[in-house]
């Protein structure tokens, strides 16, 4: 049996398999046969290793040499020099561009730094259902200083000196925000985790709680010392059934463990967690609507001030913030604010958790510095776009922000920048879209769900992005005039303008933000009465390429309303009338015979 | 359970658990086992990870393997999901992807019993936070 | 006290800290337009959701625009409250609003009092930039609100009135977004839900989302009948309210004007409601006194305190919520019907006319009445004692209908025998009245001397909840009062947990009692308006040469002719009633 | 709002009042109880609505107002198997509402209702947090991943024999 010495691990990703990796891979694979290494050396691919730029990448284990840009040829070297003679082959490895010099050890080299772990450091590395586990990786450890060692205001001020902001979405700055709640006063005070995560696309907050519940607790109790709360309340999605599950376990194991009750750690200090449930409303985001729905009411945003650290929850001073936001507050106190201040931009510090989706090759959850730029973020982490498309533009924000494209590749993503794009930070989801994406399309989709999720209180939310809908509705369908754009705009200018809460005040967003980057789209749309991107039904319809047809009649089995004719081996032909543009016949033709005109 | 009473005894604690369990990218587990880890987050339960952790509980002690199989939180690759991370001793811990009973299986038989590494495996792209110490 | 200074418009004023910009704006009389915002201050209430967005103006330095009811004056603030940017946003809000609401303006019952049109005419809305999906319900008619929800802008006053000022709690707001409209439970209608039709909901609706139900052409039908005998009756309150519809100032009394219009109407009895006011004294009053005397002289089944029973939404409200408690209040009818039992036995009798050919038509300041008026009991052989009720805003379309200059008409008196009311009967109008009425007569019943002053000013005023004790000859009475339901509630409740001891308690449903019916002219949520009323009521009674029900000749003389003596049989069987359990008979009708 | 005429066992409304109680009766608890009665019943209808206000003391329309407001909250009984087509952004670029129609259109019912048999209904949500496996649906509590219109019947398909 084979005792493997060496592995290489040849990237199998998108963007390196575009760059012959396969080749290289069945190669390495040849060399190693013919030097009779088999039961020494193994060559397998990997997925992706988020480097696509100087792909295709080949690793060699155990001594972690990485070799970049690495042609199908290379394999011969790769194979005689380091598999054999066992040096590396200092001609494919990376230069670094800021030093100059090259990195043998992948541990070492800049990219791995394009993701950092703070707020989700023990995702993927404890057992959530084990307070042991939390408490070995310095858990806890934070609120025991701070509630040994720290007054309130000196805890606050690290908070402060850190410029954690508020990470779900606002960026309001976390440090202030405790200092303003623990100035009023209040008979009782209370402690807020917003939990509420309603972005469409965005689920960090969501695998904090279902990685690393505890981190949420432990802050809670730092943020009630600070304020002086003892009583915290978690907003959670109802829809969250396993990371509600966790919280439960934890917030009983750290009363078991005393790490939340009376007398915290012998420090005289109280505190304690309640779970409150939300039940499916986007606005129940923000924080007095929030507080509305806690109080068992309608989730009605009022207006601001007074703000809920001067009257929250039960008209006592509150304070809220996102799970996210808690989950940087252990790792500020055990690494210092200054390590934490040392990491991100001069305005935005820390990182950032986004949520990556859309048509992009590795779908997840990343945390990166913030100061990242998209091409590092798509490229480097996202490995590319899905199915070598192009790519068109990336939506930040969720139904509040809007869409970043090429030009905005190389800005540094942080709050003030997404906001000075015509986008913002929101909670994280960061959805990429390709040239298959109709831009009018995708700001229709975003005013749906606000058209759904305004809670109806202030008219221009409540009537203002319905007609806004409609109006996105219309030039969908060819409907709409050139003079519609600028009505498009005073009203999209008006609802920001003078809605009540965030939802409303946000929610034109997607639709300037495309109608800015993306204005020759709209005017297709409305003059050329053409969808460019081959997605509105009523701008589009498909057709048969005679010549590619071979009469399969796979289309036409597959077509739903069957207006697809033709005999087998004769060219078929599509019912116009009939059709609904469903597409079924676009997907199952082998032959590039149906094209959208 | 007693409770915790000073910042000292979390310390103590702290440093007694950190002997005791297998945690994070150790180059070794302390008694020598396989640690197996299947993120179990709802993007992992959803796409199956339920049924590769209790495919690999039952069959690692069916096959006497002597390995420790965790639960813990999601690791970030929901494209590929489930996914499981394994760290046999001496060697740097590897997460596979797409995993399924039958790649499970190949996960118990070829890698954890003979060091073979399968196609697909997902290279970790992120840095935890420690080395910044 | 802490003052900011800003500047409005360019020009400069100081406030209190805390103070809006709404009110920092009237203090340099600009006026800026709200669709929502409604402060009753001397009730407490200051509705200012946020929701129209139509106030909202612009300040120096911030990023959107701000709504000035809810915004607070900061000291160097600089505010512009006309700027393009204001008034394209505010229009543009505007034609929003108005995109989600019928266009039937000509045919609306609120055409020419409603607070959206005239909006519109002030914000210059000239066309209907956004055509689009409208949101449509079911319309309630209910026995006296109508509920017309396709007009329902979300201002949510009547919310907060329904709510945070009566504790019915029949309307909320109810779905989200675009569907959001403010209604009862499962959106049933009125009639099926706890309403007690006080019509204050009606009162502050901006719109014609809620109106009352419109009795006019029924009353006109009768007096074209020559068949019909039609005898109307007035309430005290309307005299002081229904000058305003006629564009004179708030508290000016019109009872002469208004006799002579309804005459010009064609009625063929004009007759007063402070005549069966009096009568109701008579009867409330004898009760009120027996019940004390008998507690007095140790009788351990007497109930008490007894509770007044002339207001029908309250009459509603104890039926829907206190059930345990219908022994308490008076069994005697409200004036209204009081009057209606009388003119269609005594005054029927008396002009030989068959009850079915009398059609009795009352003036209300009320809602709840036009529902009073079909109750069950309130009829013989299925013929109504009171036929229709219309309030004062109906009255007033009726004579601007009749092409009747309402300015220029003469003063004249009402018909005799059931015109004739003493001053007691006119206080009925606003709060505290009735039980000062019932006070001055059982007073001089019980202690058989003369009053040495007649106003008692300890029963007056506009505190929610009052109480005052009266000295019947050494005896000490203890009297409650309570206007709004939500006031009356918290009364009850503490009478029910014993913390609270009184011998006798008014209750009206309405703020300000009468005069601030739901069945009044607008008040647009102007609460002077309600005091000035108040205050030609007081005005009326002081006017009287007679003051007290007891002296009043001809309800002597209905005694003596025809009812015997108050508490009688007979009088029992006219004019008075039962309670009923509605709570549970609301479960058998579902 | 259809009215579905219903009446409540005693023993259900037994439970009700074990629910109020539970978190004692307290106003600002009102939506979890909700939760708690609608995990017992399956759905809210107005009678469960009724009998949660009276034991609260909270007027009835308030308790309808917070029902309507929330989507997690519905006053129609779902189906046996309540299908839910995830509509979150990263579904959405990946084909979602393609999915959703096909399931619109074989089991011929809109969103939010259920088919005549009561064995199926559609209801969308908003991101279960699966966008790696985009487009998602939920068929009870189980995930169906990458969904593609043809799965759709496959789908279906799983719960032919069941009832």
């Amino acid at each position: 049996m084979a005792k493997y010495k060496m592995h290489m691990l040849v990237c199998g990703g998108t963007g390196c398999r575009a760059s012959a990796s396969d080749m290289l891979y069945e190669n390495l694979k040849k060399e190693v046969q013919d030097n009779n290494l088999e039961d020494d050396v193994q060559v397998v691919t990997t997925g992706c290793f988020g480097f696509c730029e100087k792909g295709p990448i080949v690793k060699v284990i155990p001594d972690n040499t990485f070799y970049v840009s690495v042609e199908p040829d290379d394999a011969k070297d790769i194979v005689a020099e380091h598999a054999i003679k066992g040096r590396s082959v200092k001609r494919l490895l990376y230069t670094d561009p800021a030093k100059k010099e090259q990195i043998p050890d992948s541990k070492h080299m800049g990219f791995y730094k394009k993701q950092i772990r703070i707020a989700l450091r023990n995702c993927g590395l404890i057992d959530p259902e084990n307070i042991e586990e939390y408490l070995a990786a310095d858990g806890y450890e934070a609120l025991g200083k701070v509630l040994a060692e720290m007054k309130p205001e000196e805890a606050i001020q690290e908070v402060i000196d850190s410029g954690l902001r508020g990470r779900g979405g606002g960026g309001f700055p976390t440090g202030i925000k405790w200092q303003i709640a623990s100035k009023v006063d209040g008979a009782q005070k209370y402690v807020v985790c917003n939990a509420d995560e309603g972005d469409p696309g965005a689920f960090m907050d969501r695998s904090i709680l279902e990685g690393d519940p505890h981190s949420v607790l432990e802050s809670m109790a730092i943020n009630g010392y600070c304020i002086g709360a003892t009583k915290g309340l978690i907003y959670i999605r109802a829809e969250y059934p396993l990371a509600i599950k966790r919280l439960k376990i934890a917030i009983k194991q750290a009363r078991e463990f005393g790490l939340l009750g009376k007398d915290i750690l012998g420090s005289g200090f109280d505190f304690d967690v309640e779970i409150r449930y939300g039940a499916g409303a986007f606005v129940c985001g923000e924080e007095t609507a929030l507080i509305h729905s806690m109080e068992g009411d309608r989730g009605e945003p009022t207006f601001k001030p007074p703000f809920p650290a001067q009257s929250g929850y039960l008209g006592m001073p509150t304070n809220v913030n996102n799970v996210e936001s808690y989950a940087n507050i252990p790792v500020i106190f055990n690494k210092g604010a200054k390590w934490f201040a040392s990491i991100g931009t001069e305005k935005s510090k820390g990182t950032k958790v986004f949520a990556l989706a859309g048509k992009i090759n590795n779908v997840g959850l990343i945390e990166v510095p913030m100061g990242i730029t998209l091409r590092e973020v798509i490229y480097e982490i996202g490995g590319g776009i899905k199915d070598g498309k192009k790519f068109k533009a990336v939506q930040t924000g969720g139904p509040s922000g809007g869409c970043l494209t090429e030009k905005h590749l190389d800005t540094p993503i942080d709050f003030d920048n997404l906001i000075a794009a015509g986008s913002m930070m929101g909670s994280g989801g960061m959805i990429v879209m390709d040239e298959d994406d109709c831009m009018v399309s995708v700001a229709k989709f975003y005013l749906d769900f606000t058209v759904e999720e305004s809670c109806g209180k202030c008219s221009p939310c409540r009537v203002g992005n319905k007609r806004l809908y409609e109006q996105l509705e219309l030039i969908t369908q060819g409907k709409a005039k050139k003079e519609d754009l600028d009505k498009l705009r005073n009203l999209s200018n008006v609802i920001r303008d003078t809605s009540l809460c965030g939802l409303g005040q946000t929610s034109p967003n997607p639709v300037l933000s495309t109608m800015d980057n993306f204005h020759e789209e709209y005017l297709a749309h409305v003059t050329d009465k053409q969808c460019p991107s081959g997605v509105c039904k009523d701008l589009i319809r498909y057709e048969v390429i005679a010549e590619n047809c071979v009469g399969c009649t796979a289309c036409a089995r597959n077509c739903p309303v069957n207006c697809i004719s033709g005999e087998r081996k004769q060219v078929h032909e599509i019912d116009q009338a009939l059709c609904i543009k469903c597409g079924a016949c676009l997907e199952k033709c082998k032959f590039n015979a149906i094209a959208v005109i | 359970m007693t409770k915790i009473k000073s910042l000292a005894d979390l310390k103590k604690m702290k440093s007694d658990l950190q002997s005791k369990i297998a945690l994070r990218e150790k180059s070794d587990t302390p008694e020598g086992r396989t640690l197996i880890k299947v993120a179990m987050a709802t993007c992992g339960i959803a796409s199956g990870s339920k049924q590769v952790m209790d495919f690999l509980v039952e069959e690692l002690d069916k096959r006497n393997v002597d390995a420790i199989v965790t639960q813990t939180g999601c690791m970030g690759y929901c494209y590929a999901e489930p996914t499981i991370e394994v760290t046999v001793p001496g060697k740097d811990p590897v997460v596979f992807g797409y995993v399924d009973t039958k790649k499970a299986d190949d996960i118990i038989e070829k890698y954890i019993k003979n060091g073979e590494l399968l196609e697909g495996i997902i290279p970790v792209n992120y840095e935890t936070i420690e080395k910044n110490k | 006290m802490e003052l900011v200074k800003l500047k409005i418009d360019n020009r400069t004023v100081e406030v209190e800290k805390g103070t809006t910009i709404y009110h920092a704006a009237q203090k340099l009389n600009i006026e800026i337009p709200t669709l929502c915002y409604m402060n009753l201050k001397d009730l407490n209430i200051e509705h200012k959701p946020g929701g129209c967005r139509i106030c909202v103006v612009e300040v120096e330095g911030r990023r959107n625009l701000a709504p000035s009811c809810a915004t607070e004056c900061m000291e160097g603030m600089e505010v512009k409250t006309h700027s393009l940017r204001v008034l394209n946003a505010r229009r543009t809000v505007l034609e929003l609003i108005i995109s989600d609401h019928p266009f039937d303006c000509l045919v609306c019952a609120k055409s020419g009092h409603c607070d959206l049109q005239d909006m519109a005419v002030k914000l210059g809305v000239r066309d209907l930039p956004f055509q689009g999906e409208k949101s449509t319900y079911k319309p309630d008619f209910s026995p006296a609100i109508i509920r017309d929800v396709d007009k329902c802008i979300m201002c949510r006053r009547c919310e907060t009135m329904c709510n945070d000022f009566q504790t019915v709690g029949v309307l909320s707001g109810i779905h989200r977004g675009f569907e959001a409209v403010v209604a009862p439970a499962f959106e049933r209608d009125l009639d099926h839900s706890e309403c007690t039709y006080c019509g204050q909901c009606v009162a502050v609706c901006p719109t014609a989302a809620l109106t009352e139900v419109d009795h006019t052409k029924n009353v006109i039908a009768a007096l074209s009948d020559p068949r019909k005998t039609v005898v109307v009756q007035t309430a005290p309150a309307v005299r002081a309210a229904l000058g305003e519809e006629f564009g004179m100032e708030p508290g000016t009394l019109v009872t002469g004007k208004m006799v002579s219009a309804l005459r010009q109407l064609g009625f063929d009895f004009v007759f007063d409601t402070d005549f069966a006011a009096d009568l109701t004294i008579m009867e409330e009053g004898t009760e009120m006194l027996d019940r004390i005397s008998r507690h007095l002289n140790g009788d351990k089944d007497v109930k008490l305190p007894i509770l007044t029973s002339c207001c029908p939404g309250w009459v509603n409200f104890f039926e829907y919520y206190y059930p345990d408690m219908l022994d308490i209040p008076s069994t005697a009818r409200s004036p209204q019907q009081m009057f209606g039992a009388i003119a269609k036995t005594y005054f029927a009798e008396k002009q030989k006319i068959d009850r079915k050919d009398m059609v009795v038509v009352s003036i209300m300041p009320c809602v709840a009445k036009k529902y009073e008026c079909t109750r069950e009991e309130f009829a013989e052989d299925n013929n109504p004692d009171v036929d229709f009720s219309i309030s004062t805003r109906e009255l007033a379309k009726f004579i601007k209908q009749a092409n009747i200059d309402f300015d220029s008409l003469p003063d004249e008196d009402f018909d005799k025998p059931m015109g004739e009311s003493t001053g007691a009967a006119v206080i009925f109008g606003t709060t505290g009245g009735v039980i000062e009425a019932a006070t001055r007569t059982a007073y001089e019943l019980h202690t058989g001397k003369a009053l040495p002053k007649v106003d008692f000013d300890a029963l007056r005023g506009f505190e929610g909840i009052r109480s005052a004790s009266v000295d019947f000859n050494g005896t000490e009475i203890k009297i409650g009062i309570a206007h709004g339901l939500g006031n009356a509630r918290k009364l009850l409740d503490d009478v029910k947990a014993g913390k609270a001891d009184f011998h006798a308690i008014e209750i009206m449903a309405c703020p300000g009692g009468c005069i601030g019916g739901g069945g009044q002219p607008l008040h647009h949520g102007d609460s002077s308006v309600l005091k000035a009323r108040a205050k030609a009521i007081y005005e009326e009674d002081k006017g009287k040469t007679l003051r007290k029900s007891h002296e009043n000749p001809d309800i002597i003389k209905l005694y003596e002719e025809y009812l015997g003596k108050p508490g009688s049989e007979k009088a029992h069987k006219l004019l008075h009633t039962h309670y009923f359990d509605k709570k549970a008979k609301q479960v058998l009708l579902d | 709002m259809t009215s579905i005429k219903l009446k409540l066992k005693d023993s259900e409304v037994q439970k009700l009042k074990e629910i109020c109680k539970s978190f004692n009766n307290e106003h600002g608890e009102l939506i979890n109880v909700l939760h708690g009665a609608q995990e017992y019943f399956g759905y809210l209808p107005a009678e469960v609505q009724e009998v949660v206000a009276e034991e609260m003391n909270i007027p009835v329309a308030k308790v309808y107002g917070v029902v309507t407001f929330y989507s997690f909250f519905t006053m129609l009984p779902r189906g046996r198997f309540p299908i839910s087509i995830c509509t979150g952004t990263a579904c959405y670029v990946r084909g979602a509402d393609k999915v959703l129609d096909e399931f619109k259109r074989i089991l011929k019912v809109p969103v939010g209702e259920t088919t005549s048999d009561g064995k199926f209904s559609i209801t969308c949500l908003r991101c279960v947090g699966a966008c790696g496996l985009a487009p998602v649906v939920m068929v009870g509590d189980k995930t169906y991943g990458r969904v593609t219109t043809d799965g759709v019947k496959d789908i279906l398909k799983e719960y032919e024999n069941e009832d």
